[in-house]
């Protein structure tokens, strides 16, 4: 399996504030990948720096055998990376519009193709084009972010926090929409603190301070006292 | 006691002393304050190249320092408390139409460059700071056309008011002409300054004497730029006679209005044409100001038993080529204050300040200049000018004035 | 009386939200609060009184001219501080300052370049007639000049709500992290906004002499705080809600100037300062008090 | 210790200059309004120094104090100093009616407290109001003019003003202010009653605009509205406080001195070009040194009082 994004050496941070400290990470192509992580681990740091919202401070992004670090974040889009924040859409555009941003640099003729598919696959945005995205349900808005997200046919989907806020009868819908995507072999790194994102993993990191305390197969994750500590609270 | 300071805290006084002694040295270095030496008088004053008062304070200024050429061409003005012909310098500084920087500058002419004369800049707001700084300095100010009513008190006897009365006593004129002409109905229109509503209590009242109420009156602020809507409610009090007192900017607005909106008037009257013709032929056009009632003053106005200085044929003759401004009212006006300076210099046995200002009292009331009689009243304020009324008249591609009441 | 009262208050209503649409459409995109808007209004207003005084041109045409010229120098202007501001601790505050810097070196450079002089234009640039509304007579230059400013808006609507490039600057308006998310360049987009935004303060200028009345290079100064006062009270970041703004001033500045026109002056300022106080984020808008 | 030393020294040596300024440099006029303008740009400094509140419409206070005790001398034949007095209790008094601003943020607050100065100024200088104020015509203290007592009395405004900013900068009040402007939040959880010391701090500002405004009126004993209005008054006073540095005793002295220095220099010698490079020197300041000359030395580690 090539390589879909992977760092080397990577620190970032917000001007004189570093956040991350020598990242070395890799995602392989069509696999999925949780990073977990607790608030303030760096993990949003990690993704925003990944798509090019924030320059590194030093290291070496690779995405798709392209060296992309100097990169803008609209250079790697249209390449092929996409990325949902933890909000996932703008407030105050409506459902169309919101989908009409997500596929920004698609020619017009693709994103039409592409909006009805997601209109299709996401029936309740469909019903409901003109409503605002801020007046949705944290729910509706997470699966909009997706939406949007997949809008510009991204072979690299960065997600961040598809959890937070949602009740868990949503985050099990999340994951069966997740578990879709997957089967259709879209890269997949997802940051979160929900262990529940653990079954979609091929492989997990985890990220502590600012750094990847761990690397591997879930598996080997629960093997470790300290993380499994951490993460499961098993003793 | 002693205060022992630390290293830094030394460092930082002293650094603290330097900035400040640098800066305020910066300041005296420039004006090199005025070489005084016996071959030349330095006459002090203030303009204002940008503000509001901008254009009518370089006029005014242009004129001062056209004497001043003029008179150093001949060789300088002679001065009898020194038996000899001086040069003249005139040392001045730009106020930007701010009151509060004048009150500096004029400072800056009495304490530093200690002038030997000191002229006001133009008109009441820039020349107000100046009269409690020159009285309290004992220092004679020349006034060029400050008319506030309220700087002239018996109390003080350091300002002398060169060109046009009180604007207090402008509309008698205007006033009796409305009467003569039986003008039943008059609206009146003013700016809320002190130069325009002085006029207006004046008019008003001379007016109610005569048992005429104007059946329209209203203040509007001096920086009113649009005037139709004011048009429109004049216009619905049915007047035969519109009088609108306002600063130059206000008349040209109020005049492009009434042509723009189609809103007519039968008489209408405004103060500025009278004075700044040519300012306000550029803004309002010849056909926008023909038949306008208003004051003329120089050029317009010529006076013929001028006695000294220029006549107003040479005036408009040789001004022009030298400072390379029109001629109006203002550079009149400032011509005017250098004569009267002059005469003063000519007639004074001495050149304190107070003997200065007898010298003026002495000759008030003789002079002619091409700005009619030079007379002033006990405090100071000009009384020889009364101004008349006029017609502006189109006469081929201009305009002439025709006169209606003196 | 009161019908040409309220019939002129909503011509000159139109004119308003003209004059301050920009300035909400940049404060909406960039949060960068243009204290020298009126000193572009000014640049328009002397761009239209030389080329009608040198080349007799149609305000009409110089409106166009103008208007593309100011969208490169926003576009410039916007790369040369912009960036370099947002960086800093408090950006907005930084812009408040930092344009009123640029608002005193382009009224120091007008002075220096047209003079001090009041200026005006031929009321009869613009149409010389007399064009009767319900009965009213106007001035035609007043109905053309709302005519268009009515064509601008609708044009600045239908850019920002219905071309894609709009969409994106409604993303940058609404969220900047998270149109940045999405790809957009949220630089570029500010840009054009700049651009527009000065462009049209530019126009506004270039009808200002029959709207307003004499010109000269001072007379920013006012006209920022005007279209201030119409922007919150439309709602700030909002330019769609300038237009409500800007007929409540229309209405409010003409009915005080046929009834009371001594306290006209009052009036933006007092519309102000109610809104801010009752409503801080305007009358149509939401969120903006702090804490 | 050593805190107090420094700023007590800065206090003197400023002080001392005003006092014996006159005799250096024999105009009165530009000395006295150099404290006007240094006393208005440390209540400036009080007000958006400590607490991050930016008053664009500071010179409303200015104002309101320079009519307050004009009005209580010539109607009610009040001492000038019981008039000024009075000129800064009426300024308090605005500043108490116009406090709901402080609910404003940033930008909100700074063109709230334009329009609020402006609405002032249209109301005093109102015709309608000629019976109370003289409207636009005016005020006249030649009957009250004293120029010498009146610089002193504006040494003394000038000298507290100074104690007062100086007490801020090392006074656990000072540090409470500073809190509030870097992170309201926190310093709310911190247990700081973050209205109330706005408050406090905006009210104190407009009481020293008051008492400068009272004083400014008495030297000058002429006056027209836009004179005591004037924007720029509002201008010159935060551009001194921003050159060099908020929430430091010694930034709007530096700034006082450089850029008052500069005004007059400039303002004589090429005054054509005093706007142009004003503006260019604000706009480099805003974009290569926001904090202002007093945080070239914080950086290098020196405690500037």
């Amino acid at each position: 399996m090539s390589q879909a994004l992977s760092t080397c050496g990577l620190s970032s941070g917000y001007g004189p504030l570093q956040i991350l400290w020598d990242i070395d990470f890799v995602a392989k192509s069509a696999e999925t990948l949780v990073l977990l992580g607790s608030n303030g681990a760096g993990k949003t740091t990690f993704l925003k720096t990944l798509v090019g919202l924030i320059r590194p401070l030093s290291g070496e992004i690779t995405c798709l055998e392209k060296r992309v670090e100097t990169w803008s974040a609209d250079r790697r889009i249209r390449m092929g990376i996409s990325y949902m924040s933890e909000l996932g859409v703008v407030p105050s555009l409506s459902i169309a519009e919101n989908l009409a941003l997500g596929g920004y640099f698609q020619p017009n003729a693709a994103r039409k193709t592409q909006l009805n598919a997601m209109y299709d696959r996401f029936p309740d945005l469909a019903a409901r084009k003109r409503t605002l995205a801020g007046s949705l349900s944290g729910g509706q808005r997470k699966m909009l972010g997706i939406a949007k997200a997949l809008m510009s046919k991204p072979a690299i989907l960065l997600l961040d926090e598809p959890s937070a806020g949602l009740s868990p009868l949503y985050v099990t819908q999340m994951i069966e929409l997740l578990r879709g995507l997957k089967e259709e072999s879209v890269t997949m790194i997802i940051a979160e603190q929900n262990t529940k994102f653990l079954e979609l993993a091929d492989r997990v990191s985890v990220m502590e301070n600012g750094r990847l305390s761990f690397q591997g197969n879930v598996e080997d994750l629960t093997q470790d006292d300290t993380l499994r500590h951490a993460y499961f609270g098993i003793h | 006691m002693t205060i022992r300071f630390s290293t830094r805290s030394r460092r930082i006084a002293t650094a603290l002393t330097l900035s400040a002694s640098l800066s305020m040295v910066g300041m005296s270095a420039l004006p090199a304050a005025a070489v005084k030496t016996p071959n030349q008088l330095v006459i002090g004053t203030l303009y204002a190249s940008s503000g509001s008062f901008a254009t009518s304070s370089i006029s005014s200024y242009d004129g001062l320092k056209f004497w001043a050429a003029t008179v150093d061409r001949q060789g300088g003005v002679y001065v009898k408390a020194l038996h000899k012909k001086v040069k003249i310098v005139i040392k001045a500084y730009n106020d930007q139409s701010s009151a509060t920087t004048a009150a500096t500058l004029y400072n800056q002419l009495i304490t530093m460059d200690k002038v030997n004369v000191l002229v006001s800049d133009f008109g009441s707001v820039l020349t107000s700071v100046a009269v409690p700084i020159a009285q309290e300095h004992h220092q004679l100010l020349f006034d060029v056309t400050g008319t506030g009513a309220s700087f002239f008190t018996k109390s003080n006897p350091y300002l002398v008011l060169t060109s046009l009365p009180t604007s207090a006593i402008w509309p008698n004129s205007l006033a009796d002409y409305l009467v003569k002409q039986k003008t039943k109905r008059v609206a009146v229109l003013y700016d809320t300054n002190d130069f325009d509503q002085s006029q207006y209590n004046t008019l008003v009242s001379r007016l109610k004497a005569a048992h005429i109420t104007p059946v329209y009156t209203g203040g509007v602020p001096t920086s009113t730029t649009n005037y139709a809507i004011i048009d429109h409610a004049i216009a619905a009090s049915n007047p035969q006679a519109v009088v609108e007192f306002g600063y130059p900017n206000n008349d040209i607005a109020f005049l492009q209005s009434l042509n723009a909106n189609g809103v007519h008037f039968p008489k209408v009257f405004t103060i500025f044409p009278g004075q700044q013709l040519q300012l306000m032929q550029q803004n309002v056009g010849v056909s926008g100001l023909a038949n306008t009632l208003t004051y003329p003053t120089p050029p317009l106005l010529q006076y013929n038993r001028v006695n000294f200085g220029m006549p107003l044929s040479a005036f408009e003759k040789q001004f022009p080529s030298v400072e390379h401004h029109p001629v109006d009212f203002l550079t009149v006006a400032g011509y005017n204050a250098g004569l009267i300076i002059q005469k003063t210099l000519e007639t004074s046995p001495t050149l304190t300040q107070l003997g200065m200002r007898h010298a003026v009292n002495s000759f008030s009331g003789t002079l002619n200049t091409i700005d009619g009689q030079f007379k002033i009243d006990s405090t100071g304020a000009q009384i020889g000018e009364r101004l008349p009324v006029g017609q502006l008249i189109k006469r081929g591609n201009g305009l002439a004035v025709k006169f209606l009441q003196h | 009386m009161v019908a040409y009262t309220i019939l002129s208050g909503l011509l000159f209503g139109l004119y308003f939200s003209l004059m301050a649409i920009g300035l909400n459409l940049i404060f909406g995109v960039m949060r960068m609060v243009n204290l020298a808007h009126g000193d572009f209004i000014m640049l328009g207003a002397f761009a239209a009184f030389f080329a009608y005084t040198l080349w007799n041109m149609n305000p009409l045409v110089t409106m166009l001219v103008v208007f593309f010229l100011f969208i490169i120098l926003g576009g410039a202007l916007y790369y040369l501080v912009v960036p370099r501001l947002l960086r800093a601790h408090d950006p907005e505050m930084l812009s408040l300052i930092l344009f009123f810097g640029l608002s005193q070196i382009i009224q120091a450079l007008a002075v220096i370049a047209f003079g001090n002089n009041q200026r005006s234009i031929d009321y009869t640039a613009l149409g010389s007639g007399t064009v009767y509304l319900f009965g009213q007579g106007f001035e035609e230059s007043w109905v053309v000049v709302a005519s268009v400013s009515l064509l601008a808006i609708i044009l600045v609507s239908i850019y920002l709500y219905v071309t894609k490039l709009g969409v994106a600057t409604r993303a940058v308006m609404s969220h900047r992290e998270e149109a940045a998310s999405a790809g957009i360049s949220v630089h570029r987009v500010s840009a054009y906004a700049m651009g527009i935004g000065l462009a049209l303060a530019a126009i506004a200028g270039v009808f200002s002499p029959f709207m307003i009345g004499s010109i000269d290079p001072t007379m920013g100064t006012d006209l920022t705080t005007t279209s201030f006062a119409i922007i919150i009270i439309g709602s700030l970041g909002n330019p769609i809600g300038t237009i409500v703004g800007g007929m409540i001033y229309g209405l409010s500045l003409m009915y005080m100037e046929s009834y009371q026109p001594s306290w006209s002056s009052l009036v933006p300022y007092l519309l102000l300062f109610i809104i801010l106080l009752l409503k801080p984020s305007g009358l149509l808008g939401r969120r903006m008090r702090n804490a | 210790m050593r805190n107090k030393l420094k700023a007590g020294s800065v206090l003197l040596v400023t002080l001392l200059l005003f006092a014996v300024g006159t005799h250096i440099y024999s105009n009165e006029n530009m000395w006295f309004q150099g404290m006007v303008y240094l006393a208005l740009a440390q209540g400036i400094n009080i007000l958006y120094g400590f607490t991050g509140y930016l008053p664009f419409g500071y010179v409303g206070f200015f104002g309101t104090g320079a009519y307050a005790a004009s009005l209580y001398m010539t109607d009610f034949h009040t001492q000038p100093i019981v008039a000024i007095l009075g000129g800064g209790a009426t300024a308090l008094i605005v500043g108490l009616l116009l406090s709901p601003l402080l609910r404003l943020s940033g930008a909100y607050f700074s063109i709230g407290s334009l329009a609020a100065s402006q609405m002032i100024y249209y109301t005093v200088s109102n015709p309608a109001l000629q019976a109370v104020t003289n409207g636009p015509y005016g005020m006249n203290l030649e009957a009250f003019y004293n120029p010498t007592a009146s610089y002193a009395v504006m040494l003394v405004i000038l000298a507290l003003t100074l104690f007062t900013t100086a007490y801020l900068r090392y006074s656990r009040t000072g540090l409470a202010l500073r809190a509030t402007r870097e992170d309201a939040v926190s310093a709310a959880m911190a247990g700081i009653p973050v209205v109330r010391m706005r408050i406090m701090a905006w009210l104190l500002s407009a009481l020293i605009a008051g008492l400068v405004g009272g004083t400014f009126a008495w030297h000058i004993s002429v006056f027209y509205p836009n004179t005591v209005f004037d924007l720029n008054v509002s201008i010159f006073a935060i551009v001194f406080t921003l050159f060099g540095g908020g929430a430091s005793l010694l930034g709007p002295i530096i700034g006082m001195f450089v850029l008052y220095g500069l005004y007059n220099w400039i303002g004589i010698s090429a005054p054509q070009y005093f706007q142009l490079i004003y503006g260019v020197l604000i706009v480099m300041l805003v974009l290569f040194l926001p904090n202002g000359i007093m945080s070239l030395f914080r950086k290098k580690g020196y405690d500037v009082p």
